[in-house]
This record gives structure tokens, C-alpha cells and sequence, in this order.
């Protein structure tokens, strides 16, 4: 789960690591009057808080001279479209005056399975950038999580990017305690970019990101509670709530699928007979008809969608349940779009049996379904 | 002979009262697993179906029946506790059928399970089964058919749907292994290929892989320099977009990185012959052996 | 340094341990008034908070049927002396019904080097008796404190204390977060007892007793702050502000010395020569002489010395820095009882032609000064 | 010959900016000991006195100068950092004067030692002397002696008292060693005795332990099984009252356990020669060697 760079901030704060002041606003009202107070009558950022990279180049952040400047930048940024997403909030803090920037990560690194800070003097850019251009520009630190980041190891990443001790030592805290804030909100990435050197050579996140793990919200109820589904596709806030795991993309062709591995291949499947998957959709592994209800309600909710596609491997979900389902959901919504089903394994005869009494034929290859499934997205 | 699970194989139900706990323990007495004891913690004393002794601790249940594999079905909140609870009752074997086990329990977990020389299978995956007799997990038994062919996977159904097609074409399993589809996994393609190759009764490999990673990228380069049997390869996931998870925790494409066709290039790279769709195993199989 | 009870009570709530209520009164009036607040018109328990054990059997601890009753046992206990100890508080509490008593602590363990769980379904008593006459009766737990306390570890070790599975999940909960406490607050002791069974089923920890390292109080100003000065020996806490180690005893010959083994051996050898040591005292390894003036001004305010022996083998420490501090203190304040130097090693010549100038002599054999100083102690 | 330190030892000094530590560097050196480089964040680049250069970090000492062995002088609050510190660096032997870290901060220092192989002395301790030309720590140079008499000791200054004693009476050492006064220390006796015992050079050990713990029970059980030099020992604390802190942190009665008494009777049931007070020393080892 994404959080906005606001709740970022809140965070980190929270875990010692130096903020500066901002606070929220959903009007521009709002926005002027936490610029003055924030402020000292100096000038004030307006950043668009949505969870989409690039929101500098899409005119989502803006530096206002003035409360009242700060009050027309909101006005104009809030409701703006940033990759699909609207503004619906803007943070509003003092602008600073920064001398560098530093870009300081944590990630679980999957080759060593270790938590990993990752940092590099070259901030304010994005990292994978950096990554990708000059690589030695990175440095890293695999933590041992049964030690934790250790005093020494934090200086001597630190020193990578500060000459001054004293500066050094400041951002040493700064990593062991983003580690901390890692591990006590149960974050997949926790980043700092930048961590600005202000005139002063004082050290300050200027901006957040963190993203946690889903797996840990329901042991942390007050993150779960952060989240922003109006900042969330509709269809997938639905898919959510039903237990679903569900992806929107371009193409005509709905999958529903039981199991994330088959349901990739499947979507491989219908580019490589010519379609384009208009979703990722997988159900699970049990074999509650509610599902395939909720399911067929999410996919023919996408108008670009053209024909649908059933694959489904019994093994734990059984195919009864599947056909039973599939009956249910017709029947409450009649389909304006045709129907292929496959479908194999755990009940296949049973489910079949129920299918064709409803109506419907099934087929039992992956390719050939597929291949139909495509035919009839593209004859639509 | 086979890979990780055999006759030998003593095997303890953690977790064995609860709703898939108990399902799959029918499954895997059935299929003649050798179910040895189950744990609930509570309900010690009890006899599953009247045949599997439950204890309340992991520590009970190895002490009174020599149990030496363990397989976990218990919810997520608790499941890398009973990781750390299997690896001190001393078995050499831990399956972790549970998905959604937080990304940073793993991280503690790997160390201790390190320190003790136990071997973890998982989490968030099938398990695995050596035709005819020993089944650990949830892989359904009736697509599988004793024989040579080796099947490693990070996926659940799209490895029932490869090895039906294997087993429709005669070409039986010695082991079929599902890793699991999380970031961090006991278990990796590595550990599997490795135990393939060593394994006699092996005689090619099929590994199917995913998005996100570089395990099979780590893979391919071991295929490279310590395989001598055919491995065949597929990759799921061409179609993903970046940065978004696909259904398992660890199919996610982060930057550039992970993406589908790195890691059928490492394959084709390492001479491992690369499927386009599941239906080709069989003919790349049958050109290879 | 100990806390007390109700000090001990506070942290262990903090952590999320169920104490029942109770709060600490220094009179009778206020005893009144917290058991008239807290215990619903019930009984309560007055309790003398003092660094002692065996509080119970010295009467300093009562029920009391009501508010009133409360306020006379108050009034008999403040003031109450206890192993020499003046109780200036008790703790008021709501008297609990009691179904079983256990004992749940925390050490460090030296032999296993490990923070180590220490339980015993026998609470409520001393756990030293219950080691020493039925030691089966405790069970251990080493913890590896790189993993701290696994909850399976904790409730394999509450299942030997609760037959009830929903009573163990509760002591193993409790253990997991007293081991989080003895970790956060710095202990070296933090024990539980009892951990009682109330009549409803329900785990309450009734007495708790927390000793916090004293190297650990540097980091932690806010556990320093809870230093009750004036639950201990003044002489203890004047040596404490000196920066020395002092303990008083019961003899009659003052010791000081520098090193902890020398100062223990310098002791050990007056008992052996027939004298009876006044104190332990250890000037520790720098020669400042402000602490020889300091340690002579507490040993001195002990009536019962008879003699005073300084025993120093001069290493870090320089014998002239000390023979400097013994002429300054006995400038400042002239000694009324005998005085024996034995001072040997860096600066040795130095010294003694420091002191004979001052018209001290000095030795440099310890068993000959320690026979003298005995005989001037008897003699006196 | 002698024990862990020699004219092998290259020293790396951390914290030799500080009081202490520019102060004993400069006994260190005085007295022959190969003082390679020295430690302060933030002063790299420095010269101490000329001689010894001044590094950053701990890895840059190992680095530059094949430091193997580390002193440290730094304050309590961050000694535990300097051991992790030193023991990442890699050497293969630290010493730790520092007195006052927190018990419970070796709780975590020492398994990440054992992890690594490395031996920690102290901390709390004086260090240890093999005289004539290796002196790691604070022990007086010029009340020892080069000899074959081994001396451990959990004492600084009753060490002295011991050592001067032997030295006086011509009994030489070939190394002292104290292992410090705290409760949770990195080398124990029978570590100390071991390699004594393993020391061609050395004739016989004397140990002077004190109250608290059950080191000196232990190391009792290990000289009578696996001693064949003469041991000769001394107990601190025979007046001590139960439960008070005798100014070591490790130097505590705790119940009935720890003793002077207890000790010296396992001395003696082990046929430890027992000191009644630290005069007897020559006389005992007269009697024995």
C-alpha cells in the first residue's frame, strides 16, 4: 500500500528523523492559510499528493512567493489529473534552501534477503535513474536484522556521502532510524529523497515515500486506516473488497483466472494469439461462487472490454464452485459480451454438467480457449 | 528415488484442526503420505480422523513420533512463529503452505532456519510431491504420474496445468516442487535444480518461472555452469505492467528489473530451451531427452 | 539501582502487563483518599515501598477493610523502620482475591551469557528458597537476543506453569513483554511476584521488582530521575556523588583503597589478622586527589572507625597524587583516629617523601600495614 | 613464548585521541608493543605523536596497516559500537579497558564475536602483558618480568599485587592476563587456562578470581580434568556482604550463590593450591614447581 508523501513525512517525524513543518490542504483556502503560517510571510512549496511518480514534470509542484500565490498554485493543482489520478490534497510547507541532496532508501533486497540501505550523494532524482546511469554512485549496507544497522556501519555508509563528521553523523542517525520506522510500520520501500543539506548544513527529509507491505495492515490497523481509495482506481478498490486480486489494463479481452501464475500465463497467452488482456484478475485459490460473482462484475464494469475469458485449473478450487458461480453472476447481470470458458481438474465433469445445463460450453485447452476468447474480442 | 520428500518422510501438520489444515491432511493421508502428527496448540490429546496423535507444541509431537518434516497451514499473523517453533523441534524439512506471511517476519526467519541447517520450502506455495507415494502440500495428486521429469515452480495452478500436460504425454514427475511466489523464500530454483542434478532418478528438469526477482536470472547461470540435464523454462508475466504486484507478493517488475524477458534471455543464454506457452513443454521436452 | 514497587508497577503497565491499580501515598491522608478512590468501598493492601525484603513479616505490609482502616495501617507503616531502612511511602491498592501464585523473572544469565526467563508455578514466595529447596520447580528459558523471546518459546515455558491454554497465551504474552521491558528500561533484574490468578481467571502482576544497571542510567535520565536517595545510607550516596564505591559494614577498621579486588583482598586481610573491615571503598583507577579527600570525609563520619588503612598499589594510579590527597584532607579536617599508608608502585619515592614532609609514614608491604592498622583499631 | 599476544601483535588503538587512551599508547609503545594505527571518527589523516597514524574507521586500519588486534579506550556509552566495529574490521583479537558498558549490550556483542571468531579480553579489564615486549592494556610494565609463570586474574590493581610479588621473588611471567571485572566478559579462565596449559613457555598458572558467577567453579572443573601445570589460586571477597556490588559490576553474591567460600572449596577439591592471602603466593609455587 502506497502512502501520500504527507503521511510519509508523518512517519518519519515520528521516528526522530528530521522534517521540516507542512501540513495538508484540500482547498485553496487551506492551502493559504497554512502558508502563513507556516512560513513567516517567506515562500512556500504546493505538492500535488497523489501516488504517481513525475508530479514536478506534470506541474503537480509548485514554489509560491506568498500565501496568496501558495492559495492560486492550490487552486490550480488540486483536481488536476496526474496519470490518471486527481488531486484531491496538497501538501503545503516552506520552501527550503538546500545546498545538496542526498537520497537515502530501505529495501528488502530479495538476492541476499537481507534488509538493505541503499544510498547515494546524487538525490532529489530518482534513484533508478541513478541506478541505471552510474551505477557506483550507489552505495548499500546489508543489514543483518538480528543486529539491526549498527552504529559504525551507519557512519561508514554516511561518510559515503559527507565529508563532515559532524554532517555524517547526523545522517548515521537518520539511517538507523529509518531502519527502525522500516520495521515498526512493516515497510516494503521507506525512502528519503532528498535529504536536503539546508543552508545551514543542518540535514532534513524534504521528501517521503513509503510504501508498506499489505501483508502486515492487519497488524497495524492504524496504517490501514491511512489509506486513500480515492486516490485508488475504483475497479480495484472493488476487487479488494471482494478478496480479489485484480489489475486494470488496456486490452478487450477479461481474464478471471484462479492462481497469479496461470493468470500471467493467461494474459501472455491472448497477446501471443493476437488480443490484449484487458485485466489481471485471480480468484484464489478456494472456490467461493461469490467470487466469480464479484469478479464478473468488476470485468464487464470496463467498457473496453469485449469478450471474457474463464481459465481455471481445479486443484483447491473446485469446479463446481466455479460453474455455480458463473450461473449466479449471469443470472443477476445478464452479459452484452461473449463468454469463453475453460475449464479442467478438481469436478470438471460436475462442472461442466452444471454449465451446460445453464446453457454455457466449456472447454478444457488452455490454447484453444484463449484462441476463441481473442477471435470474439476482435469480431465484437 | 526423488527430491527433498520420499518414503522416509515423517511428517508433522502444523496447524492440522483448522479448515485447510485438516482438508489437506485427508488429501496427503489418502495419496499415502506418511502423516505422522499434528499440532494445534490446545488440543493436544486429540486424534485426527482417529488416526494422527495431536500434540500442543512441534516440541511434543518430534519427541513422541520422530516426526522429520513439518508442514505449516496456520494463518499469516502466526505463521513465521511456527516456522521458528518447527526449526527448534529439529526438523530438517519445514513447508510453508501460508501466503501472506509479512516480508519482514521473513527476514528473521531465513537466519534462524539458516543457524539450524533447516531446509524451508515456501512460503505462499504448493508444496511438493514425489509420484506415487509422498505428497507434502496441496499439489492435487491426480495430475501427477511417477517418473523422470523434475518440475520446479514459483506458481500454484500454472504448474498443475504444465504437469498435466506433462503427465498426459507419459512423461511422469520424480518431484514436482512449488518454491513459492514471495519475495523471500526459504527454497530457491538454485537449491532445486542442484537436487535434480544429483538426483538418479531425474532425467530432465522443467522450471517455471515469474516476473520479478532475479532468481531465475541466478538460475540460468548455474544451469550454465553445474547442469549436465536438460532443463526446460517459461517465465509468466510478458504482459505486466511495472511496478505492480501480480497476485504473489514477489511478481512485481520494480523499475527495470525482473521484467519477463531478462529472464527468458538469461534462459536462452544458458541453453535452456525457453517455452512460449505451457502446451510446448512437451515437444521441447521430447526434442531434448 | 532499585526501584520501588510502585516505580516497578509503572513500567511494567507501561509495557502493556496487566497491573491492577495502585497508587503511592507518603500519608495517611492521602492512603484515604486512594482507597476510598480505587478500591469501590472494598478492601485494599498497604504496602511500605523500601529496599528490603521480607517487608511482609516486618509489618510493613496490611489489609485493610476500608478507606479508614487504610489510613491507620498508613500511619503505622510511613515512618516504619525496615532493615534499617525509614519507609516514606506505601503503595495503596485494591485488595485482590488470589486463586494461585507465580513467579515469572528475568536475569542475565552469567554462565550462559544469556538474558535468561526464569518461572515458577510456586509464586508468591522467595524464588531463592524455592531455587535452593525444589529446584524442579523452575523452569528456564535462555533467551538468544538476537531473536528475542519467540512466542513459542514463551508459551512452551507458560504451559508449565497453566494446564489452561487461554491462562498460558496470557503468561506467554506477559513474558514476551517483560522481555521487551528489561531490555528497554535496562534492567538486570525484573521479576514478577506473583503473577497471580485472579478469581475471575484473569493474570494480574500484583508485586513487581525491577533493578536497573547502573551503567545503563547514563542513557536513560528519566530511570536516573527515579533514584530514591533517601531509601538508601547517606554515606552511600555521598561516596556516590563522589564517583567512589562505598559500602558500609560493621567493623572498625576504614579501608581505601584502590581496585575492587585489591580494596575486597585489603579487607580479607584484615578479617584474616583478627580485624573486622568498616567498609568497602575503592578510589577507582584515576589519582584525583579530590577523591582521596572525599573518600576520608566518609569514612571518617563513621563513628565506629577505629583506624584507617589506606592500601594503594600505584599503576594508572599515582602514588603522589594520592599522598597530595591524604595531606589536603587531613589539612582540612585532622584525624581523631590512627592512620596506616601502605603505598607502593608509580611514583612510589614521590609519595613517601610527600607524606614524611607531612609527617605521615608510609609502608609498602600490605600484610605488614594491615597487621598495624588491626592492632591501632584494637588499641583505640 | 606466550598467550594471545606476541610480536605477531600489530595494535590498532581505539579511542587514542582520548585521555586514556593517548596516555597508554604511549605506555604501549614505551614499552616495546606494535602500535600500528589508532582510531578516532572525524581525525583520519592525523600522525599520533608522530609515530602512529590516525585513521577514521576501524576497516581503514585493517586495511592500511594489517592491524590484527584492537585496544579499546572509548567511553562506555559507545564501546559496544567499537567492539561490533572491530570484529567487522576483522581482527582476530580485541581487548576492552572500558569500564561501565551496559550488560546488557555485551548480550548482543557477544554472539556477533562468536559469529566471527573473534576473541574479545575484557571488557573492564586491564588487558594483558607478555613481557618483555608485548603489552596490550594498562598493566604496569615495570612490575613485571619475562618468566614462565602464567597469571590470569579477574582483577587490575590486586594483579599488580600478585605479579609483584612473583616478580620480586624472580618468578617471571610469561603472560597476565586480566580478563576483566564485568558479569558477561569475552575470555574466561578455562579459556585462559587452556591456553596456558597449551603454552610450551609456561610452567604455572596462578588465578585470582572473587566473588560472583561460577567462573572460578568452572575453570576448578577444567583444571582437574584437563590441567597437568600446577595451578595455584587466590579468592577476593571472603568479607563481602551478599547482594552488594563490591565495585565490580560482576563482583555481587547474589542469594547464596558466588561466594568466596564456595569457590575456594571448589579450588580445593579440584587440588588447586588455595592462597589464604596474596603474600602466599611465592611460597605455594615453591611448594609446587
Amino acid at each position: 500500500m502506497n502512502l501520500h508523501e504527507y503521511q510519509a513525512r508523518d512517519i518519519l517525524r515520528r521516528h526522530g528523523i528530521p522534517v521540516p513543518p507542512g501540513e495538508v490542504a484540500t482547498s485553496a483556502d487551506q492551502a493559504r492559510a497554512i502558508a502563513a503560517r507556516l512560513s513567516g510571510g517567506g515562500a512556500v512549496v504546493v505538492k500535488a499528493q497523489v501516488h504517481a511518480g513525475g508530479r514536478g514534470k506534470a506541474g503537480g509542484v509548485k514554489l509560491a512567493r506568498d500565501a496568496a500565490e501558495a492559495a492560486a498554485h492550490a487552486a490550480k493543482i488540486l483536481g488536476m489529473t496526474i496519470k490518471g489520478l486527481v488531486v484531491q490534497r496538497v501538501l503545503v510547507a516552506p520552501a527550503a534552501e538546500i545546498a545538496a541532496e542526498s537520497y537515502v532508501g530501505m529495501v528488502v533486497d530479495r538476492a541476499s534477503q537481507r534488509p538493505t540501505l541503499m544510498v547515494s550523494a546524487a538525490g532529489g532524482v530518482d534513484i533508478e535513474e541513478v541506478a541505471a546511469q552510474t551505477p557506483e554512485q550507489i552505495h548499500r549496507l546489508a543489514v543483518d536484522p538480528r543486529y539491526g544497522v549498527l552504529p559504525h556501519q551507519a557512519l561508514g555508509l554516511a561518510r559515503k556521502l559527507y565529508q563532515d563528521m559532524t554532517r555524517a553523523r547526523a545522517a548515521a542517525e537518520i539511517m538507523q532510524r529509518l531502519y527502525g520506522a522500516f520495521y515498526a510500520v512493516g515497510a516494503s520501500l521507506a525512502e528519503i529523497n532528498p535529504l536536503a543539506t539546508t543552508r545551514d548544513g543542518a540535514l532534513a527529509a524534504l521528501d517521503a515515500k513509503i510504501v508498506i507491505d499489505d501483508n502486515e495492515l492487519d497488524r497495524h490497523p492504524e496504517l490501514a486506516a491511512l489509506r486513500d481509495t480515492s486516490a485508488e482506481a475504483p475497479s480495484e478498490v472493488a476487487a479488494r473488497e471482494a478478496g480479489l486480486t485484480f489489475i486494470k489494463l488496456d486490452g478487450s479481452v477479461g481474464c478471471c483466472v484462479n492462481g497469479a501464475g496461470l493468470a500471467m500465463a493467461t494474459m501472455d497467452l491472448v497477446k501471443y494469439y493476437g488480443g490484449e488482456p484487458a485485466n489481471f484478475l485471480d480468484i484464489g485459490g478456494s472456490s467461493d461462487p461469490q467470487k466469480v460473482v464479484s469478479a464478473l462484475r468488476i470485468i464487464t464494469a470496463d467498457p473496453s472490454v469485449r469478450a471474457i475469458l474463464f481459465n481455471i485449473f481445479g486443484g483447491i478450487t473446485r469446479g463446481d464452485d466455479v460453474a455455480n458461480g458463473i450461473v449466479q453472476a449471469t443470472g443477476q447481470l445478464p452479459l452484452k459480451v461473449p463468454l469463453v470458458i475453460r475449464l479442467t481438474g478438481t469436478n470438471e465433469e460436475l462442472a461442466i454438467e452444471i454449465l451446460t445445463k445453464a446453457g454455457f460450453s466449456a472447454l478444457t485447452d488452455m490454447d484453444e480457449a484463449v484462441k476463441q476468447a481473442v477471435a470474439k474480442a476482435r469480431a465484437a | 528415488m526423488s527430491i527433498f520428500v520420499d518414503q522416509q518422510t515423517r511428517l508433522a501438520v502444523q496447524g492440522i484442526t483448522g479448515r485447510d489444515g485438516s482438508f489437506h491432511t485427508r488429501q496427503m493421508l489418502g495419496y499415502g503420505t506418511k502423516v505422522v502428527a499434528g499440532v494445534t496448540p490446545g488440543k493436544g490429546g486429540q486424534v485426527f480422523d482417529g488416526v494422527v496423535p495431536v500434540f500442543d507444541t512441534m516440541a511434543d509431537a518430534v519427541a513422541e513420533t520422530r516426526a522429520n518434516t513439518s508442514i505449516i497451514y496456520v494463518p499469516a499473523a502466526v505463521a513465521a512463529s511456527a516456522i521458528f517453533e518447527a526449526a527448534d523441534a529439529g526438523v530438517a524439512l519445514i513447508v510453508c503452505i501460508t501466503e501472506g506471511i509479512p516480508v519482514l517476519d521473513m527476514t528473521r526467519v531465513l537466519p534462524y532456519l539458516h543457524e539450524r541447517g533447516a531446509r524451508l520450502i515456501g512460503p505462499n506455495c504448493p508444496g511438493l510431491i514425489s509420484p506415487p507415494r509422498s505428497k507434502v502440500g496441496i499439489i492435487p495428486g491426480n495430475i501427477c504420474r511417477p517418473g523422470r521429469i523434475g518440475v520446479v515452480s514459483r506458481s500454484g495452478t500454472l504448474t498443475y496445468e504444465i504437469v498435466h500436460q506433462l503427465s498426459g504425454a507419459g512423461y511422469g514427475q520424480s518431484t514436482c516442487v512449488g518454491i513459492g511466489g514471495d519475495p523471500l523464500i526459504g527454497t530457491s530454483f538454485i537449491h532445486c535444480l542442484s537436487a535434480f542434478q544429483a538426483d538418479p532418478d531425474t532425467d530432465a528438469v522443467v522450471m517455471i518461472g515469474e516476473i520479478g526477482g532475479t532468481d531465475e536470472q541466478q538460475a540460468a547461470d548455474f544451469v550454465q555452469q553445474a547442469m549436465s540435464k536438460p532443463v526446460i523454462g517459461f517465465i509468466a508475466g510478458q504482459t505486466a505492467p511495472p511496478g505492480r504486484r501480480m497476485g504473489h507478493a514477489g511478481a512485481i517488475i520494480a523499475g527495470s528489473s525482473g521484467t519477463a524477458a531478462e529472464k527468458m534471455a538469461a534462459f536462452a543464454r544458458a541453453g535452456i530451451a525457453v517455452m512460449k506457452r505451457p502446451a510446448e513443454v512437451v515437444a521441447l521436452l521430447k526434442a531434448r531427452l
